[in-house]
């Protein structure tokens, strides 16, 4: 399996080169390689059907518990097998659709790289990797969705889609880890085994809405459900592909495959149940707005993605088979009319329903095709979409509430079924953009299979009754028995009710332009939904980030250091009047005359530097504070560092005077800051204070002992302090040295460029 | 001792800090310079101060026969002067050539500038001086000159 | 400056100041001094030749550049470490020989290194700001 | 075996020398300078290699034995460090020598990248404070130097806001230093770490706040970051690169060494208030990415952002969460300097660093964009690249230690990531260009590419095969918790007397 997926990446890589050689027969090769893929999943029905479930797995990063673990069971295939077998002909399609693109190669690369993502996400066993392909998949389609990317509004999609799914994302991974915390494994065939301990932990709740934000943004679910129609920028063959078999069902297969082991509880129940229905009620309210062919079938992927929704919340064995039967159908038939949709477009340079008509003679196979899907659309028999339909209302019939939006869904899009199928089709020709032509094999042949397939499987329901559709199974996490029928044997309940949705749906159709314009009119001031609160995050979070950081970071050298120093006071101080760190201080007053009058000395030398008005009185200042210091250094018997404290004073009173004969004079500043004194003043009396402390400990001499021990006989000199500095720290002054070395060299180059200029 | 010498220690920082937080670029580095004294001074105390005889061993003897400043601070606080010597020169100058480039020593006004082309090698890509905002051009009158101009206004 | 007691007194105090510093470096072992000390002290000599003669002079008594001088001394001081490598110990170990009874060992040659280099740096921030 | 600890420091010191005193030839120096980072990078692994297999290596300078001579000491935190800063070093170098113009290159630009790269290894390899104050010193003193070097003007202006703020945070850490030395009368880590243990908790904890504020500018974190900002993109592009990949990274290392070594008194108090102060980073850091406009700029708020992860790692003070700060450290430096290396191209063939002014690249330089893709989204943390697992394992650990918030955190910065990085690729790649293509600078760009090309297939590789990665990591982290470990292997047989 994982070679498979391997292969499929392979493909990937190498197509913008490959392209090159076969030219446009390589969409064939393609659809080819990718039925070969079919065949190789169809292999393990017979097994998988018997409840096999197929394993493999390699190491990766086993420390964390992170495998390259794949299985197969009767959902994995499923999706595997639509994968596979719809992307066949997607890429058959695309090949036509794209033809003469440049970039093609490229096209190839996302898509078939984005195909062998959905494919790993559908087989992988680790919780990881599958998030891994998750991402994955949210990653090739921001650059599907943005193919056509010298559009501003394919960029803003495609940032859109990616933004959503991967804020989703990020929830999920978190929720992956705390289950993958909570169950000690990753492993998802672990899970089920665990479902009880799971569903007990305290951190189930938190962990259960985190995985499911990642689900429902996926899923395009209420009310994250605005980045779908908008993906529509993408070019067709993508659409098709995204929006039947792959990256929004990638949001059901997690729902599905988690639910054995999170199902079955309140709160699953409630979130999925209200997100199904709640996207199920707008978007079918919403699709009778649009005429875009495109978007009125994005709107029909949303209410179906909702039925799949609330199918799993309810969990029922029922509802389950309806979930994966309505989900066959769906795929097959949405990819059909995507596909027939861009047909049109590229055909007619239009895919407004309002500016097509009586293609049906320039496009007969599409007129099919596109008849025969959106009956599956509708609901109508003899389809797989019936089928579906009426196990769903069967399953849905014990929530009454789920059950009217399911209803009224669906007869809205029977509605945009017959605006599909008919309005381009019949009717007089208008005035197309471009002169219809014929369209070429590779735009007609998947439509027209895929949307046979739906009729085929609808009249011989045992073909799928044959396999056992192992999915439910896989979902229910036991065996299930059951079978299809096409038409029941009596007037159900749900039969009914599909009267009721085909009549209400007629109805909804006679008035269908009054509802348009309607519709149209309020939509502006029904502006306020998530797409709002989205736009105004994209156009508010630069400004906002924009106020934050200068509210944060000032304008300022001065009001940077301010805050740094602020910060440092204000925390040095709370954490030593946390720990009472100044407790008990230790002062030894004894001073001789000299020595108070140097320290004095000082002392003023350095107030009168921040009191002095002139460059030469600031300097005069300073350098009464440096030679004080020295003497300092004299008094307390360090000769060495009184000679080089007044050295170096010298050399810097120098330098200083050199520097500052080219400064202008000083200004006097505005005033005197009292903020800037508090925080000054502050830091002075701090450190004081933990120095006073820190005396009071008694000192441990030991280092000092050694060197004054070692000095002549290790060392062989007299003065200590030269042994240190050359022999046992003599690393430090290496260092030391270098840094005197690039301070001239900095020196030097800063004022090199202006001699050269004169 | 160690008690006065530890509280001219918070004069220095309290000045210096201050003298750090003021416009002119000029102070904050006499603002530095207290503040590096005050710390090698810190550092000094921190070893515990004595007048008793230099970190010197007598000809004759293998180690000291009477009590000796502590040697270690010693080497440190001169390892520090030596490197806050080479940094504060060159603090300097870069205050100098950026006076010289920019025209202010004042580092609100200068945090304030806004950045003409980028920190490209070639100084050629510069915009012309025409095209360029006040600040960014080279002052055209001669530094000293420019200070009188400022000081007669104010 | 054409003060001719001035150029005399200063060719004299250039002799006698570089006398002193290598005095200076050379005790700084067992009295206060050393390379740094030492350093400076001759920097402040060549300085003091620049101010009465010129960079430019001062640049050709120097005979090498400040640059030299700092790469000369930073590399005496580095291969001063390396001495260790013959006695097979970590690098900066002290090696010693008695030469008619004094005492000469790698940390006095990298105090010797340190000298250089403290000249070249001064020299060179001194002429740097002086030309500019 | 003691003087390989000494190599990653003596290496680049020597070529520095060697290139102070006779480097004029430029030709001559490149190469020079190419030769001496391969030997450094070679000394990266040899050091690691050595101490994957041996443990901690400890190094007595000058013969004298630790506490009282100074003590470089590699454990594998620090042997991956210095391994880093030569792959780094190395790439840079490559870089170089076709960024760095003639004029720089006469002003010194080689010996002191040296002397940079000698700095850096010197912070990651000693063993000693006020050794370390040192190290920090001559890189504060070179990266100055570099920063500036040509002195146009945005480097003028911001160089000052970068050096003096950094001289201030200098003169704190020596602050700190000089206190320390006052309350135990050693300067040796390990021994400090010994004797701090014996000490009143309170008076070390004050103590520790001040590392923490000094480390903490190096670092670049919340709020004391405004230098990064100011400054990174002031200078040429290889230079900024090399800041960005080691310069922050010293100012983490020194405080995960503090924090793990020396101040774990009371990580009720001090991790938190790293916790607290990683979360702060990582927003402000991306918030200010999310305002700018300017590559360079989104890049080096994004410098920020990600170090707020590092810390996080370091504040849970759990293995895993040094496994994620490790792991963090090792992807940033990579990536982060390779998408500076990257910008410095954007601006050769696109003309600008401004967004608005750029355009088209996807089309007229593709391999240009798949090398910024693999390494923006890399940085962005999409899997499977080295900084996802980056993101996974600091998520995970702060999942274990119950640090919800602050994962809650690390998730939306996540989020906002993903947004500013797209916004490059958007306006950068995809948008069409406004004006015509700037000329194609004369001579070949490919020196450019390579280096980035390598690295990128470095966040590749460390993405695809992170167990062996991981292990390291682990084992780096295992080291770090058990601070024994360390005291033990520097104070040898000294471990039983009393302090």
């Amino acid at each position: 399996m994982f070679l498979g997926v391997l292969l499929v990446f392979l493909l990937a890589f190498t197509s913008p080169f490959v392209i090159r050689i076969l030219g446009i027969r390589y969409a064939w090769f393609l659809g080819l390689a990718a039925f070969g893929l079919t065949v190789y999943f169809a292999s393990f029905l017979p097994a998988v059907s018997n409840g096999a479930i197929v394993t493999e797995q390699f190491a990766w990063l086993p420390s964390l518990g992170i495998n390259l673990s794949f299985h197969l069971d009767g959902l994995s295939l499923l999706f595997a097998l639509l994968i596979s077998f719809v992307g066949g002909f997607i890429m058959i399609y695309a090949g036509g659709y794209l033809k003469g693109d440049q970039t093609l190669g490229q096209f190839y690369l996302i898509l078939l790289s984005f195909m062998a993502a959905m494919l790993g996400l559908v087989l992988s066993d680790n919780l990881i990797v599958m998030f891994i392909f998750w991402e994955l998949t949210s990653l090739t389609s921001y650059f599907l969705v943005a193919y056509k990317h010298s559009y501003e509004s394919s960029r803003n999609s495609a940032l859109q889609a990616l933004l959503v799914t991967g804020s989703g994302g990020l929830a999920m991974l978190a929720g992956f880890l705390l289950l993958g915390n909570i169950a000690g494994s990753y492993q998802i065939s672990a899970l089920v085994a665990q479902a009880e301990l799971i569903q007990s932990s305290n951190l189930f709740a938190p962990m259960l809405i985190l995985v499911l934000l990642g689900a429902l943004t996926k899923s395009a679910q209420f009310p994250f459900h605005f980045w779908l129609p908008n993906a529509m920028a993408a070019p067709t063959p993508v659409s098709a592909y995204l929006h039947s078999a792959t990256m929004v069902k990638a949001g059901i297969y997690l729902m599905a495959r988690l639910n054995p082991a999170l199902g079955g509880g309140s709160l699953w129940f409630w979130l999925l149940g209200i997100a199904g229905a709640l996207t199920v009620l707008s978007a079918g309210i919403l699709a009778l707005k649009q005429t875009d062919l495109k978007k009125l079938l994005a709107y029909s992927t949303l209410v179906a993605l909702g039925m799949l929704t609330m199918l799993l919340a309810v969990g029922t064995s029922a509802a389950v088979k309806a979930a994966m039967v309505f989900l066959l159908a769906h795929s097959l038939y949405k990819a059909a009319l995507f596909m027939a949709a861009g047909t049109i477009d590229h055909q007619t340079g239009s895919r407004d329903i309002r500016e097509i008509a009586g293609l049906r003679k320039a496009l007969p196979v599409t007129a099919l095709a596109i008849l025969l899907a959106s009956m599956s659309l509708a609901g109508l028999p003899p389809k797989l979409g019936f089928i579906g339909k009426e196990l769903a209302y069967e399953a849905l019939i014990v929530q009454p509430f789920f059950l009217v939006a399911a209803v009224l869904a669906n007869a809205a899009m029977l509605v945009v079924a017959v605006l599909v199928a008919i309005r381009p089709f019949w009717g007089r020709t208008l005035k197309a953009p471009r002169a219809v032509k014929g369209a070429p094999l590779s735009l007609y042949l998947g439509p027209i299979v895929l949307a046979s397939l739906g009729l085929i499987f609808a009249i011989f329901p045992d073909l799928i009754e044959l396999s056992k559709l192992p999915a439910v199974a896989a979902v229910l996490g036991k065996p299930y028995e059951f079978s299809l029928y096409l038409f029941p044997s009596s007037f159900t309940a749900a039969l009914w009710l599909s009267i009721i949705t085909v009549i209400l749906g007629l109805g909804l159709y006679l008035i269908w332009p009054r509802v348009f314009a309607l519709l149209n009119r309020i939509s502006p001031q029904l502006d306020i939904g998530p797409a709002k609160a989205y736009a105004l995050f994209i156009t508010y979070l630069p400004k906002a980030a924009k106020a934050a950081t200068k509210l944060i970071q000032g304008e300022t050298l001065r009001r940077n250091l301010g805050v740094m120093m602020a910060f440092s006071v204000l925390l040095l101080g709370f954490t030593a009047f946390r720990y009472n760190a100044f407790a008990n201080p230790q002062f030894s007053w004894s001073l001789n005359a000299y020595e108070l009058f140097v320290v004095l000395l000082c002392a003023a030398g350095a107030v009168a530097t921040v009191l002095a008005r002139t460059k030469l009185m600031a300097v005069t200042a300073l350098s009464v504070v440096g030679f004080s210091v020295a003497l300092c250094f004299i008094l307390f018997a360090a000769p060495d560092l009184a000679i080089t404290q007044f050295m170096v004073e010298t050399l810097l009173v120098i330098i200083v005077v050199l520097v500052m004969i080219r400064l202008p004079e000083l200004r006097r500043e505005r005033s005197f800051s009292f903020l800037n004194a508090v925080i000054a003043v502050g830091a002075g009396a701090l450190i004081t204070g933990l120095m006073l402390s820190v005396l009071n400990n008694p000192f441990n001499p030991a280092l000092t002992q050694f060197f004054e021990a070692e000095s002549v006989p290790g060392g062989f000199g007299r003065n200590i302090v030269n042994v240190i500095l050359v022999d046992f720290r003599a690393i430090d002054t290496l260092g030391e040295i270098v840094v005197l070395a690039v301070a001239a060299l900095g020196v030097m180059s800063l004022l090199r460029p202006k001699k050269e200029k004169s | 001792m160690e008690t006065a010498i530890i509280l001219l220690v918070g004069v220095l920082i309290s000045c210096g800090l201050y003298l750090m937080l003021e416009r002119n670029l000029l102070r904050f580095i006499f603002g530095l310079i207290l503040l590096s004294n005050g710390v090698n001074l810190l550092i000094m105390t921190a070893g515990r101060l004595t007048r008793a005889a230099p970190s010197l061993i007598p000809e004759g003897e293998y180690a000291p026969v009477a009590e000796l400043a502590n040697a270690l601070p010693q080497a440190l606080v001169l390892t520090a002067i030596v490197i806050g010597f080479g940094l504060t020169v060159f603090a300097l100058v870069l205050i100098l050539r950026a006076y010289e480039r920019l025209g202010t020593t004042d580092g609100d006004e200068l945090s304030q500038m806004i950045e003409g082309e980028d920190g490209d090698d070639t100084s050629s890509k510069f915009p012309s001086s025409q095209q360029a905002p006040d600040y960014i051009r080279e002052p055209k009158i001669n530094p000293p000159v420019l200070s009188q101009v400022r000081e007669s206004k104010l | 400056m054409n003060s001719v007691i001035l150029k005399t007194g200063t060719r004299l105090l250039l002799a006698l100041l570089l006398l002193l510093s290598v005095f200076l470096l050379l005790r700084g072992h067992n009295m206060p001094g050393g390379g740094f000390i030492g350093g400076l002290v001759a920097a402040a000599a060549f300085a003091l030749y620049g101010i009465a003669f010129g960079v430019e002079a001062a640049r050709y008594v120097l005979r090498l550049s400040p640059q030299q001088l700092i790469g000369t001394g930073l590399i005496i001081a580095i291969i001063s470490g390396f001495f260790a490598l013959f006695s097979n110990t970590s690098f900066l170990t002290g090696q010693w020989i008695t030469l008619a009874n004094l005492k000469l060992g790698t940390p006095l040659l990298f105090d010797v290194g340190v000298y250089f280099l403290v000249i070249g740096v001064v020299l060179m921030m001194i002429f740097a700001l002086e030309s500019a | 075996m003691s003087w390989l600890l000494v190599l990653p420091i003596i290496i680049p010191l020597v070529t520095a020398a060697v290139l102070f005193a006779f480097g004029k030839r430029t030709e001559w120096q490149k190469n020079f300078s190419f030769a001496s980072t391969l030997f450094l990078l070679l000394t990266g692994i040899l050091l690691l290699v050595q101490v994957a297999k041996d443990g901690i290596l400890v190094a007595q300078m000058g013969s004298w034995r630790a506490p009282f001579g100074i003590s470089l000491v590699a454990d594998l935190l620090s042997a991956i460090m210095v391994l880093i800063t030569g792959v780094m070093g190395f790439a840079i170098a490559i870089y170089a020598r076709k960024d760095i113009g003639p004029r720089l290159e006469h002003l010194g630009f080689h010996p002191v990248y040296h002397v940079l790269l000698a700095g850096i290894n010197g912070a990651f390899i000693t063993g000693d404070l006020f050794n370390l104050y040192v190290w920090f010193e001559v890189l504060l003193i070179s990266s100055f130097v570099l920063l500036t070097l040509g002195g146009n003007k945005a480097q003028l202006k911001g160089g000052v806001h970068y050096v003096l703020i950094n001289l201030f945070s200098s003169l704190l850490f020596l602050t700190a230093i000089g206190i320390l030395y006052g309350l135990t009368g050693t300067l040796n880590m390990a021994d400090l770490a010994r004797q701090l243990a014996g000490l009143p908790a309170g008076l070390v904890t004050t103590v520790a706040i001040l590392f923490l504020i000094a480390f903490g500018v190096k670092a670049a974190v919340f709020p004391l970051f405004f230098w990064l900002p100011s400054s990174y993109h002031t200078p040429p592009m290889a230079t900024t690169a090399i800041f960005a990949a080691m310069l922050s990274k010293v100012g983490v290392y020194a405080l995960v060494r503090a924090f793990t070594l020396l101040f774990t008194q009371d990580p009720g108090y001090t991790h938190n208030l790293l916790a607290w102060i990683a979360a702060l980073t990582m927003f402000t850091g991306v918030l200010g990415a999310a305002a700018q406009t300017d590559i360079r700029k989104i890049l080096s708020f994004h410098s920020i952002s990600q170090i707020g992860y590092m810390i996080m790692g370091l504040a849970l003070f759990s293995s895993l969460g040094f496994i994620g700060a490790v792991f963090y450290i090792v992807h940033h430096s990579i990536v982060k300097a390779s998408l500076f290396l990257v910008a410095g191209l954007i601006k050769r063939e696109g003309g600008s660093f401004e967004l608005s002014e750029l355009g088209g690249l996807y089309k007229r330089k593709p391999l240009l964009a798949v090398l910024f893709l693999i390494l923006a989204f890399s940085l962005a943390g999409f899997p499977p690249l080295s900084g996802f697992w980056a993101k996974l394992i600091v998520i995970r650990a702060g999942l274990e230690a119950e640090a919800y918030w602050l994962v809650a955190v690390s998730l939306v910065v996540g989020l906002l990531t993903i947004y500013s990085m797209t916004k490059i690729w958007q306006a950068v790649f995809w948008k069409p260009a406004e004006s015509e293509p700037v000329k194609p600078v004369a001579g070949s760009l490919r020196p450019l590419y390579m280096p980035i090309a390598g690295l990128a297939l470095v966040t590749l590789m460390i993405g695809f095969f992170a167990q062996p990665f991981y292990v390291l990591a682990e084992s780096a982290a295992s080291q770090l918790l058990n601070s024994q470990l360390y005291i033990s292997s520097v104070l040898g047989d000294l471990i039983g007397a009393k302090p």
